[in-house]
C-alpha cells in the first residue's frame, strides 16, 4: 500500500462521485443545489462545469418527484445517485422509498430492480435546531429491500459509494454533517470497499463500545479516556446499518462481556435498540452486565450550543457508561 | 358517443373488432374476477375497471414494445392491453406462484418487465415520479420511447402529482399522462375534491399541452392518444390526456355506494363503450350480432383457460417466504 | 358497573367520535372519505348526515395538506380529529406529524401547542399486500413530542379517545385493521380511559408476554395454548406505545423472570427491540432467559393468505417462545 | 420603480414615513445579525431578507392583531414587521432564553403566539398546510381574521404547495399566500425549477384569484395587499399574491453565490426598495436627509439595545434541556 494523501471527507466522496460518473455512462448525480450551487455541502462543487447538466442535475424542490424520479431511471438501466440535501427532508420522499424503492422487487415478484444511491446528510452538530438535525438512519434501517450504509471514515466515504453503485438493490448512504470537514489518509490504491462488513477500529477486552458515523470519533475519544484508567475498550464501526453485522458484533460482545451503543438517533426506537436486543438474543449468556446506550435526549433538538451539546451522545457519557458496565463508576 | 367512423373514417372493418374484442375481453375477465372475489378464491382489494375498458384500449393500442407503462390498483384493464398474458394475470389475482408477479403482488401489483409494464401501484399518486424517471431514462437513453402513465381523478389532488408534472414539463420528457377521470375518488366527487374541475386546464399552468377526450368513446380516445404520442416521440415533451369516463361498479369490493344514485349510474350505463361500439358497427354493418358472440365465446374459453391455468398453478412455497426482498446473491 | 352492551370495536371507535362531536364545539373528523363514503373502514357510517359537512369533513386526497391543516386548526384552538386511511399512506404526512405536530411546542419555547389527535388504520391480514399492511406504529413511538396509542379493546376503543382529546398535545391512535370486526362488552358507565398505563390483560407467574393492538389477541391465544402445558403467562398490553409505562413491564418481569415481545412491526427496529432494550436496561439482573421477540418477517407483506400469515407474528410462534425462555422446548 | 404617490395620491408623509422607518429597521436590524454571525454570536444557518423588505412591511402593515402569520426560515422581516419586539428577537437569534422563542429556536423559529405569529419554519413548504389549518380555524369560529402565508419561488415547486392551494381554494379559506419571487431558491434560479415562471398563473389553476406586484415598491405591496385582504375579509375566498422581489445578499451564510453574477445584484440594488422610497420622497419634499439620519440614528439605538438586552439575557438552564417537549403536567 503506497502512502496515500491527506484529504477531507468531503473531497473523499466528492472523487467517490467523479469516478463513478467517469466509470460508468449510466451514472448521473440528480438532486437540489447539486449543480451550479455546488451541494448545500459543498460537495459537488465544479462538477457541474466538468460533466454537464445531464450528468449533474438541478432539481426543483421536490424531494418526492426527484426521488421517485430516480426509482423510475434505476428501474429502465440507469445508475442514478440521488442527493436528498439532509434526511429531515427525506420524509417527504418516505413514500416513494418505502412504498416503491424497497418493495417493487418484491412485489413483482422478482422482476423489477432499483439499482438507485441515495445520499443524504445526517445528525446534528451545526445548531441548525429542531427541524435541521434530525437522524433518522435507524428508521430507514428497519426497511426491508434496502440497504443502509453509514460511512465514517475518509476510506469509506470514498469506497462504499463505487460498490453502493454495483448493488443490485437500493443503497442509502448517510453522510454525517459534523464529518465533512475531516480528513484523512485516503490510500493511494484506495477502491470499493466491502458494505456488508463491520469494522472494528480499536481493539480492547474489556468493554464493546459499537458505534457509526457521527458517533465514531467520539467512541474513540472516550476509549482514549478509558485507556488513562487501564480500561481496554473495543471499538465496533457498524458501516453498514443495514444488514447488520451481527457477527462482528456478537464476536466481540463474546470476548468484552460488556457493551456500550453511541447512537445519535433519540434513545427510543434507536439503531441502539434494535443492536442492544440483538446482543440480548444472540450472546444473553456472555454478559456480565446490561447492554448500555448512549443516544439523544428526547427532544426536537434546540438551538443554543449548550443545549445541542447537551442532548447529543458525547464521549464522556460514553466512557462513563462503560465505567458502570464495567462497576467501577 | 360521438360516431367513431365521423374521427377516422379509414378505420378498418379489422380494427374496429381488435378494439371491440379488447374492450370485452377486459369486462369479462373482470367479471370472473368478481365471481372469483364471491367464491374467496381472489381476496384483499379488488378494484374493477368496468365502464372504463375505452381508456386502456384505446391507449395502449397505440405503444411500441419499447414504451413502458406505470398504472394504479386498478390495473387489471391495463395489464390485458398491454398483452400480457391472461393466465399470467388471473394465476396473480390468485395469488399463485405462476402469475405474472408469482402471486406476492396480487389485483393490485401486476408487473410484467418484459413488457416494460411496471405495476400495478396502489399509493394514489405514487406511480407518477416513477413514470418521469422512466422517460428520464429513456431520453438519456437516445431513444423515441413514451412512458404511458395512467392515473385517477383523485390522485390530481396529491403532491405527487405536481411535482411529477412540473419535472416532466421542466425537463421536456417523453411522457404521456394519462389521467382517467371517473369523477369519483373512493366516494369523493371531483368537485368536493378539486377546486377547479376541468383537470385538462390544470396541465396549461405546468406550460402543458393537453386534451380532454371523451373516455367512452374507444375510438375518440384512440385518435387523441396517437396525436399526444406522435408530438412526443417527435421530442415536444409530456402531453396531459384527460380520459372523462366512469366506472359502473364500486370502488372496489367493500363500498355501499352511498355517495352516488342508481339514476346516475344508469344514464352513464348508456354511454358504455362496448356497447356503443359494437351497436354502431352492427348499425354500419360492419359486424353481425352473431359474430360478437362468437367472440364473446372465445373470450370466455380465453378466461376459463385462465382460471384453469390460475387453479393449477401452485403456491409458492412458506420457506420462500423472503425470497425476492433483494437480489439473490 | 352495570352489565353493558356489546358491541364492535368499529362501533366503539364511531361512539368515541360522536361522543366527542356532541361534547365539545370544538372537535370535528377531517380525512379522506370520513363523510360521504362513511369512512374506508366504515367507522363513520351515517356521521355525516348527523352532524353535518362542517363537523364530518371530506377532504381530497392530500395527506400532507390536510394532516397539516388539523395542525394549524389546533393551534388555532379547535380539536380536530384526523384520520388518514392507514399508516402506509401517512408516510406522506410524516413530515407534517415531525417536523410541525411534534416540534411546535419545543421550538417555539412552549408557546404553541398542537392539541389534535390522529387515528389511522394499521396493520395486515386483509391480504392487502406490499403497500397496504405496514405498521409503523414504532417509528411515531421514537418520535419525541407526540403520545402514542393503540386501544387493543372495545373499551380503550371507546375511552382512549374522549381522553387523547383532551390532552394538549399532538396524539395518534392506531386502529389495527382486524379489530374492527372484534366485539366485546362496553360497561354501561364506559367514559374516559387513562392513557399512560399498561395494562395486565391476563396474570401469570412464569412468563411475561408484552403485546398491543393487533398483537394482544395472539397473545392471550398464546397463553392460553401455554395453560394447556402449565405455563402460566401474564399478558400485558401496553396500550400506550408512547411514553412506554416500564414500570408494569418492570414490575412483571422482575415477577416472572422471563419475557416475549409479540409486535408486527418488522423486527429490525421494532418497538419490541426498543421493549427489549428497557428490559436489558432495567432489569437484567432478574432475567432468567434472554428476551425473545416475535415480530414480522423482514419482507414488504406478499398477497396471498399463507404468505401473509407466515409473514406476522402467530399465537403459535409466540407460545413458542415462551416455552423457549423457560427451557421446554 | 412606479411612483409610489401615482397609485395612492392620499398616502400621507406619516405612513410614508413609517413604511420607510420599518423597511430601514428590518435592514439594519440584519446588518447587525450579519456581524454578529461573523462574530459567532449568532450559529447556525442565518438567511438574510436583505432587498426584500418592502414585502414584509407592506402586506404586515394591512392586518390586524386577529389576523395570523405563518412564515419560513427567512422571517426576521416578517417578525419585526409583525411588531415583535426586537429585543425579543434579538435574544432569539443569539439563543437566549428570553428570546421569543426562550432561544430555543434560533433564527429560523421566531415564534410569538400572542402576536398569532406562528413561525418561523424551516422546511420549504412546510408552513402552507398550517396556514390553511389556522384559517380553516378562523372561519370555522365565524370571526374575519385572515391567515397570511409567506413562502419563496422554490416552495411552488412542493407537493404541499398544490395540496394546500388546493384546500384552501376548494373551502373558500381565508387565506393570503404570499409568494417572494427572489428569483432563486438557493442556487435554483427559478426557470430551472419551473416549467412556467409566470407564477401568478399558477393560482388560476385553482380558481384561486390573484396578483403579480413589484415587491421592491412598498406602497405597490400595500395597495395590492389591501384589496386582496379586503376580499379575503368579504368572505370571496384564498388569494395568491406574487411579490416579485429580490435577495441582495446570499442565501445564507455559507453560499459563494456562484449562481448569479455581480451585475445582476447590482442592478437590482438600484431598485433598492428603501432607496427608492427615500429618495423619492426626499424629491418630492417630504422628507429632508437630516430626517432619514435621525431616523436611522433612533434605528441603531433600538438595535443597541436589543444587543444589550440579549446579551444580558442568561441561557436555559441545561438542567431544563427537555422542557417544552410536552406540555407540563
Ligand atoms: C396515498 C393514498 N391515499 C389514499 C388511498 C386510498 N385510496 C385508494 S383508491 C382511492 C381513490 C382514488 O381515486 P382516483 O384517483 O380517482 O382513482 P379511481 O379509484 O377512481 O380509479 C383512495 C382514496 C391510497 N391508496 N393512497
Ligand atoms: C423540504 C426542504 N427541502 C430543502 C430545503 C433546503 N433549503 C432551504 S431554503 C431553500 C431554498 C428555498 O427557496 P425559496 O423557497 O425560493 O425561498 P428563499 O430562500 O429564496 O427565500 C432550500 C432548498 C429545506 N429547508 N426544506
Ligand atoms: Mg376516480
Ligand atoms: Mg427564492
Amino acid at each position: 500500500m503506497s502512502a496515500g494523501t491527506e484529504i477531507t471527507y468531503r473531497e473523499a466522496v466528492r472523487q467517490a462521485i467523479c469516478d463513478a460518473i467517469a466509470r460508468d455512462g449510466r451514472v448521473f448525480l440528480m438532486g437540489e443545489d447539486v449543480g451550479r450551487y455546488g451541494g448545500c455541502y459543498a460537495v459537488s462543487k465544479g462538477l457541474l462545469d466538468e460533466y454537464g447538466p445531464e450528468r449533474i442535475r438541478d432539481t426543483p424542490l421536490s424531494e418526492s418527484a426527484f426521488v421517485g424520479a430516480g426509482i423510475g431511471a434505476a428501474i429502465a438501466g440507469m445508475r442514478p445517485i440521488v442527493e436528498v440535501m439532509t434526511v429531515n427532508f427525506s420524509l417527504l420522499a418516505l413514500d416513494q422509498i418505502v412504498n416503491n424503492a424497497a418493495t417493487l422487487r418484491h412485489m413483482s415478484g422478482g422482476q423489477v430492480g432499483v439499482p438507485l444511491v441515495i445520499r443524504m446528510a445526517t445528525g446534528a452538530g451545526r445548531q441548525l435546531a429542531a427541524q435541521h438535525s434530525h437522524s433518522f438512519e435507524g428508521w430507514y434501517a428497519g426497511v426491508p429491500g434496502i440497504k443502509v450504509l453509514a460511512p465514517a471514515t475518509i476510506e469509506d466515504a470514498r469506497g462504499m459509494l463505487w460498490t453502493a453503485l454495483e448493488d443490485p438493490d437500493p443503497v442509502i448512504l448517510f453522510e454525517h454533517v459534523m464529518l465533512y470537514n475531516a480528513s484523512g489518509i485516503l490510500p493511494a490504491d484506495a477502491g470499493p470497499v466491502p458494505i456488508d462488513k463491520a469494522a472494528v477500529r480499536r481493539e480492547g477486552g474489556d468493554v464493546t463500545i459499537v458505534a457509526y458515523g457521527g458517533t465514531l470519533a467520539k467512541a474513540l475519544a472516550a476509549a482514549e479516556d478509558l485507556a488513562g484508567d487501564g480500561v481496554s475498550a473495543e471499538v465496533i464501526d457498524l458501516r453498514t446499518l443495514r444488514p447488520l453485522d451481527d457477527s462482528t458484533i456478537l464476536a466481540s460482545v463474546a470476548k468484552t462481556r460488556r457493551a456500550v451503543i453511541a447512537d445519535e438517533g433519540w434513545r427510543t426506537g434507536s439503531l441502539a435498540a434494535e443492536i442492544s436486543a440483538r446482543i440480548m438474543e444472540g450472546a444473553f449468556w456472555n454478559l456480565d452486565a446490561p447492554v448500555a446506550r448512549v443516544c439523544s435526549a428526547e427532544v426536537p433538538i434546540p438551538y443554543p450550543r449548550h443545549l445541542e451539546e447537551a442532548a447529543l451522545p458525547q464521549p464522556a457519557a460514553i466512557a462513563a457508561a462503560a465505567r458502570a458496565a464495567l462497576g467501577r463508576p | 358517443m360521438t360516431e367513431p367512423h365521423a374521427a377516422k373514417p379509414h378505420l378498418t372493418r379489422e380494427h374496429l373488432l381488435g378494439l371491440l374484442r379488447e374492450m370485452i375481453r377486459i369486462r369479462r375477465f373482470e367479471a370472473k374476477c368478481a365471481e372469483l372475489y364471491q367464491a374467496e378464491k381472489i381476496r384483499g382489494f379488488l378494484h374493477l375497471y368496468d365502464g372504463e375498458e375505452a381508456v386502456a384500449v384505446g391507449v395502449e393500442g397505440q405503444l411500441r414494445p419499447g414504451d413502458a407503462v406505470v398504472s394504479t390498483y386498478r390495473e387489471h384493464g391495463h395489464a390485458l392491453a398491454r398483452g400480457i398474458p391472461m393466465t399470467a394475470v388471473m394465476a396473480e389475482m390468485l395469488g399463485r406462484r405462476d402469475g405474472c408477479s408469482r402471486g406476492r403482488g396480487g389485483s393490485m401489483h401486476i408487473f410484467d418487465a418484459q413488457r416494460r409494464f411496471f405495476g400495478g401501484n396502489a399509493i394514489v399518486g405514487g406511480g407518477l415520479p416513477l413514470a418521469v424517471g422512466l422517460a428520464l431514462a429513456g431520453r438519456m437513453g437516445g431513444g423515441d420511447g413514451v412512458t404511458i402513465c395512467f392515473f385517477g381523478d383523485g390522485a390530481v389532488a396529491e403532491g405527487e402529482f405536481h411535482e411529477s408534472l412540473n419535472l416532466a414539463a421542466l425537463w421536456g420528457l417523453p411522457v404521456l399522462f394519462v389521467c382517467e377521470n371517473n369523477l369519483y375518488a373512493m366516494g369523493t366527487a371531483l368537485d368536493r375534491a378539486q377546486a377547479r374541475t376541468d383537470l385538462a386546464v390544470r396541465a396549461a399552468s405546468y406550460g402543458m399541452p393537453a386534451a380532454a377526450v371523451d373516455g367512452m368513446n374507444v375510438v375518440a380516445v384512440e385518435a387523441e392518444t396517437a396525436k399526444a404520442i406522435a408530438a412526443i416521440r417527435a421530442g415536444q415533451g409530456p402531453f396531459f390526456l384527460e380520459c372523462r369516463t366512469y366506472r359502473f361498479r364500486a370502488h372496489s369490493m367493500f363500498d355501499a355506494q352511498l355517495y352516488r344514485t342508481k339514476a346516475e349510474i344508469e344514464e352513464w350505463q348508456k354511454r358504455c363503450p362496448i356497447r356503443s361500439l359494437s351497436r354502431w358497427m352492427e348499425d354500419s354493418g360492419l359486424v353481425h350480432a352473431g359474430e360478437v358472440a362468437a367472440l364473446e365465446a372465445g373470450i370466455d374459453r380465453e378466461i376459463e383457460d385462465a382460471v384453469a391455468f390460475a387453479e393449477a398453478s401452485g403456491w409458492e412455497p412458506v420457506e420462500d417466504l423472503a425470497r425476492d426482498v433483494m437480489a439473490s446473491p
